[in-house]
């Protein structure tokens, strides 16, 4: 088929983009689906995968509103967080990821080219993680109402048959492990931000754990439960798989790996890096007989290059989650209050 | 050299420990006659915490959290101030992030931001100042929190501001000066202390000579000190010798940063702008003479309180603290934070009662967070 | 109170408004020199200095440091040389 | 297990409940979860129903963003439109509606009570429709960054084997039925945002079309397909429906259902009651032979009491669709153009 | 009775149309040689095509679009002004929806609103006072559009404003009359028409000898009329009697709204705030003599070109309008839109052109919208 | 041009301002009375009027209007009994 003459017109989206008509379909086509590439023009994907025919086998199924600000970023921007996110949220529950839907709510006089970006970065992360983009919206809200845009991206996998990740399989004894830096994400977007004036050569760990996750479950016949430590940081992923487990986990400070820019924009900033967003961050747990095992498959993944054992789960304590610093002592790392402010004393 | 991780090194700590230990067994104090040093200052509190100092050291060290922390003894009614200030219409407010939590009688700036107000975190007022520049239709107001420390940063931007002749943009002056409680913690006769660790950052502003009262009047050892977990450990020790000596002397631990008579551009520009407050409010404390600094009149245009005629410019009312609040004991070394009836049941870090809670150099927040005390504390919140 | 961060001056960014660029772990931040400017600026490029609320409060002593640093580790040492002594003193004490 | 004590303070959500910690675990166990009640802490589904296991199902997914200003209108409010909108969606595509994601996007200032209003509203409806809300997503965004709150839902059902419901079989000769009153949601919306001053006794359509569907379903085996005529009204339903299906469709101005006050606030305001938004409005074509069946069919359903026969499709004329007015002549109903905006002229 | 269902029967519409045929055929005129009959009212060219009624009629009878759109006569540089007023800080700008889309040489209102402007659509210039009265601290300008239909809602909103002092309102005046562009059209050699539909809102406001002038000095007929399609069809049917009478006259269909003298509340509070400006541009006619109104001195202060310095306040430029367009063709009758080189290629009411393809009653809109050319006129969009 | 609605005065809001509430089919809007104040105000409770951007801009003549429909369903009549005619003359000509 010859491609189509473009019908959009201007360089920003106006509220007509969003009133239903003429003008929402050209965006939509000719931005979204001419990416995209849905099966039909109906409002739902209808789909069929053997993998969910395979008796015991379940459907994993999960959402999450990504709004962070800027929308574009060193090492990603927010196309890419929806898919990435999505993906590790199905991965970490031990599901091969397959579908998204993707939402947009796009604020009135949001440039068309940052649109056409978004979804080149969103198509090109979903091919990287082995999934398609198969039902979407877009609602265009007046100025001033949104912050250029949000994606909601939901994700639909299928969980093999014997798979049961969850936190409450956990075991005093298991080691936790992490893939790689902590705190890119968040030091990144602080920086990105503007208004703190700061600048670093760091870029966010954005990045889909797929086949990461698989990797390690090919590898660890005995992995008890993931989670990708988003919003909150490690210390909030941990203190509520702690929880769930109904075990304590004791952190090794000299382990955590924190790359020095990270460490500076925290002192400068009086935060914990354990509380920063990571976007590529996963945190599991495995008997210890098998960490050898499960950090060899991670390294051999490009996501898991870095790593390392953190921690262990131990008999349940006082409080979830304890660390022992370099230096000899040992605090609790609670979860996060609020949020983490920037602070001078 | 980083001056950092330096201070750190795990080897020397343990050498310090076992420095301390031996002093302390020379001393013959114990965890019922214990040596009470008072660390001044909220950062010394958050690093005894952080890095676990006060399980290491010896038995017979108590360390007493003092008042310095600019946030903690912020009186309710200043926040209150701040947050009708914050919701003028025109204004940007803005503030360290620091202050975004603490109580109000009504609200927190963080509750007044979400009903509407436009309240932004900065890391400088410089970067308000900027924002002055930016939005000349709008009145910029800085939130000026802290000790000398602080003091000359606002000091200097407000004489920036004046030379360029910024005329919306002012500060709500709520600097205070160490001194001056410490006095009346030693005026104290229910206050048992043995000896102090002192600022760090403020002294490199102010010098070492101002607490040459604690030993002349008082007898008492006073040791400046830095702020990595080996600065503080080798003040303890510090302060441990002299008490071991009978000495009682002004040192500093912290040489590479203060220097004997501190900053002369610093103490030039407090002077320039500032000048004392007859007395100013304290929370937990009471109004202490001479304790606090308000804007010169040579600044008056840059003064919120004028300008808003808000606060100490137009006679305020102090605000009862909240009830069942044990803050003024705490913050004075009285009582423990486990000891509030509150600690741990209304007053938490997600609900602070108060600001002991909410600043992480709060002792509260330090035993909450860090779980000095938690840990045998396990409380349910009440119904 | 008063985060104090130890940072490396970089670059001088605005000589009349006394501004330079700071370092901490390779984040970078303008900071002001006001408090720090008894000397010409260009003498600052490459010194340490103490910063808070983005002004340099202080030029850190590398000297008083090392000394400071020194003390600490020969606390360290010595402890070290003590407790091997008393290892050594263990392992003699147990009969081979 | 005894309720816990509510450790939720303040009456309005500000930055701190987005933050990843402890104050967001307690919004969402307190105002989210204590009513949708997951299966599990994780942060997905996991799913089976053996419908999906019939050889031929297959699997729907459909998403949508939820923008509406006022958020509670008379006749609903954001989270009733939220879960009526995804089912409806899987439901005119033939599936039946099984499971709903939900991501919240909340301004910081919102009310408290409000989110609870509006959870309890979307259990409501899920009940109603017979599907389960099963994982979801909180985000909290500065104050002026969106507009109180946005709902983002996504919705699983299954298509039973030999259901292939879309527009292109639809024939000419086919007759296009609706359920009810068209555009009152549109109309209730402009009359409830205040700033037009109007006024009118109306309530929104926003309804659950699921049963229905079942029911049309059920009684007209050559069911060609439906689509719920929500942003752009029937207008923009009809036409994309007729290019899809490569036919026109004339409509008979004098057998669309509208109410009084909705062609008033039409009248008044220059507006085209068929570019109208419903939020319960189904569109769908049968054979003519099957219309009867149709039509008792939708009767029997509380939502489908005022369904008409508005049209037919014909050969592909010129245009997708024209409407002969009761007045004798006949115009083209083009797709929307831009936004309806109210007119003087 | 409610005036509106009643004035749409079926029946009756059979009758009137009857009718026509029968003096059509009397008169003669045929699709090749039909009867010019010119509708000035662009709310009448809407009704037309909304109607279908240009294809119920007898062939012997074309109707032409006149220029009676407010939205439609608008020119591009007074798009421009308005993007420019709503564009300064602190404006409120205010507007019926139907000028949003409208095209400047820059940018739409739309597309000035998405840029950050702010722009909101308000029902009735009342709306916009109210406003402003809720706003003081912001300058809230009111685009006053429209012929002598509209021009006393603003005037009585101006005359509103005075009397309650409100600063912080002003209008931007665009108010025309609707005489002069029927008399430029008639002077107009090429224009070949045989009658009028004469414009009902108007006429209420204005009432029926205004329009003397087109029988007495023309010898053209012209009907006022009402907007529903049977009002209309008599309007034809009373111009078509006249003709076949060789009378020329002013007649009044619409007698239940239109009083032969106007309204005299409506007509004074023109007369108190406006006056006649020398000239005012017009799209596609260029500058017509005292066809538009400005603003009175006595109501200067509420006047948006004087407060902002924009427009006829300071001499302004023409601007040229886009290549290729007809509009000025079009709007004077002298070509169907379907001429139009643009008309469904690059002007399409998505992406318009000219005015003509935004308003609804434009008639370029009303060809593309109710098909009447648009069947025939099959145009893909060129590259 | 101009957008006219007849509605009905269903109320007198704000005498001082001549303000009043409208209904057009049950929508209702206040609408100023300014233009047709020639008489006092409650009069024009139950009266239609034409409303244009919010003013009342004109009292409605039912009279008026019934004149005028009275001639258009007249005409509808007249054309349905000449249908009627021509109807029966056809059904004339065709054999039984
Ligand atoms: S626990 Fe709370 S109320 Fe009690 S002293 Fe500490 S901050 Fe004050
Ligand atoms: S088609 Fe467009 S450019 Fe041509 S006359 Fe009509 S409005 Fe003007
Ligand atoms: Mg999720
Ligand atoms: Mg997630
Ligand atoms: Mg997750
Ligand atoms: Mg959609
Ligand atoms: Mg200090
Ligand atoms: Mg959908
Ligand atoms: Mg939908
Ligand atoms: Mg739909
Ligand atoms: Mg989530
Ligand atoms: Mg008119």
């Amino acid at each position: 088929m010859a491609s189509k003459p473009c019908r959009l017109r201007g360089d920003r989206v106006t509220l007509a983009h969003g009133g239903g008509g003429r003008a929402m379909r050209d965006l939509i086509e000719e931005v979204f689906t001419a990416v995209f590439k849905p099966d039909s023009g109906e409002d739902q994907a209808r789909l069929m995968t053997s993998a969910l025919q395979v008796p015991g086998a379940r459907l994993a199924f999960t959402t999450d509103s990504y709004v962070v600000t800027p929308v574009e970023f060193p090492g990603g921007d927010i196309g890419k967080i929806a898919v990435c996110g999505t993906v590790n949220d199905l991965a970490v529950g031990g599901a091969v990821p397959l579908w998204l839907s993707a939402s947009f709510i796009i604020e009135e006089g949001c440039e068309i080219a940052l649109l056409r970006r978004l979804v080149a970065s969103m198509a090109r992360e979903a091919e990287a993680a082995g999934v398609r983009i198969v039902t979407g919206d877009t609602k265009v809200v007046e100025k001033g109402s949104c912050d250029t845009v949000f994606i909601t991206t939901s994700g639909v996998g299928v969980i093999p048959p014997g798979c049961d990740l969850h936190a409450e399989n956990i075991r005093p004894g298991d080691v936790a492990i992490v893939n790689g830096v902590l705190g890119d994400h968040g030091a990144t977007i602080l920086a990105a931000r503007g208004d703190l004036a700061l600048s670093a050569p760091l870029e966010s760990d954005c990045r889909a754990l797929g086949h990461l996750m698989q990797a390690v479950a090919g590898a660890c016949p005995s992995l008890r439960a993931a989670r990708d430590a988003t919003r909150g940081g490690l210390a909030s992923a941990l203190n509520e798989m702690a929880e769930a487990a109904g075990v304590s986990v004791e952190l090794d400070e000299a382990a955590l790996p924190l790359r020095p820019e990270v460490k500076g924009m925290c002192e400068i900033l009086g935060l914990d890096p354990l509380y920063l967003a990571n976007e590529g961050a996963l945190v599991l747990f495995v008997p210890e007989e098998e960490a050898e095992a499960a950090l060899a498959a991670m390294r051999s993944d490009t996501a898991g290059q870095g790593a390392a054992v953190v921690g262990r789960a131990v008999d349940k304590g006082a409080v979830p989650v304890t660390m022992r610093s370099a230096f000899g002592g040992t605090r609790i790392v609670d979860m996060l209050v609020g949020e983490q402010l920037p602070r001078i004393c | 050299m980083r001056y950092v991780e330096e201070f750190r090194d795990p080897k020397a700590a343990k050498g310090v420990l076992a420095a301390i230990a031996r002093v302390a067994d020379e001393i013959g104090c114990t965890a019922e006659n214990p040596v009470r040093v008072m660390e001044i200052c909220g950062g010394h509190t958050h690093a005894i915490f952080r890095y676990g100092l006060d399980k290491l050291v010896h038995d017979g060290i108590e360390f007493i959290h003092g008042p310095g922390c600019p946030v903690c003894v912020l009186p309710m009614s200043r926040v209150d101030e701040c947050v009708e200030i914050a919701e003028r219409p025109g204004v940007i407010f803005t503030t360290f992030g620091d202050a975004m939590r603490v109580p109000g009688s009504r609200k927190s700036l963080l509750q007044a931001k979400a009903d509407g107000a436009d309240i932004r975190m900065v890391y400088s007022p410089l970067d308000a100042l900027e924002l002055a520049r930016r939005n000349p239709a709008r009145e910029v107001v800085f939130f000026g929190l802290g000790f000398e420390t602080t003091t000359p940063s606002t000091a200097l931007t407000l004489m920036q501001a004046k030379r360029e002749g910024i005329a919306n943009f002012s500060v709500f002056c709520n600097h205070i000066t160490v001194p001056p409680p410490i006095k009346a913690l030693l005026d104290d006769p229910h206050m048992k202390l043995d000896g102090f660790v002192g600022p760090g950052h403020v002294s490199m502003v102010i010098g070492i000579h101002p607490y040459d009262f604690i030993p002349q009047e008082y007898g008492k050892p006073i040791v400046v000190a830095g702020f990595e977990p080996l600065d503080l450990l080798q003040s303890v020790l510090m302060v441990l010798e002299q008490i071991r000596d009978g000495r009682a002397q002004v040192e500093n631990q912290y040489a590479r940063v203060v220097p004997e008579h501190g900053n002369p551009v610093s103490l030039n520009a407090i002077a320039e702008v500032y000048e004392e407050r007859p007395s100013f409010e304290w929370r937990g404390l009471g109004e202490i003479d001479a304790s606090g600094l308000r804007i010169r009149e040579g600044y008056r245009a840059f003064d919120a309180e004028e300008k808003f005629g808000i606060g100490y410019a137009v006679g305020r009312p102090s605000v009862q603290e909240p009830e069942g609040c044990a803050c003024g004991a705490v913050m004075t070394g009285r009582i423990k934070p486990t000891a509030c009836p509150q600690f741990g049941r209304g007053c938490t870090p997600d609900t602070p009662l108060g600001a002991l809670m909410v600043s992480s150099e709060g002792a509260c927040a330090a035993y909450w967070t860090y779980g000095g005390a938690r840990v045998s504390a396990q409380v349910e919140p009440a119904e | 109170m008063c985060l104090g961060i130890p940072g490396q001056i970089v670059e001088i960014t605005d000589e009349g408004r006394q501004m330079a660029m700071a370092s901490v772990s390779g984040v970078r931040r303008e900071v002001s020199l006001a408090p720090v400017a008894d000397r010409p600026l260009a003498a600052l490029v490459g010194e340490w200095v103490l910063i808070h609320v983005g002004f340099a409060m202080a030029v850190i002593d590398e000297h008083e440091a090392a000394e400071t640093l020194e003390a600490l580790r020969g606390l360290g040492e010595a402890q070290e040389a003590l407790e091997a002594m008393a290892e050594g003193a263990k392992s003699l004490e147990q009969p081979a």
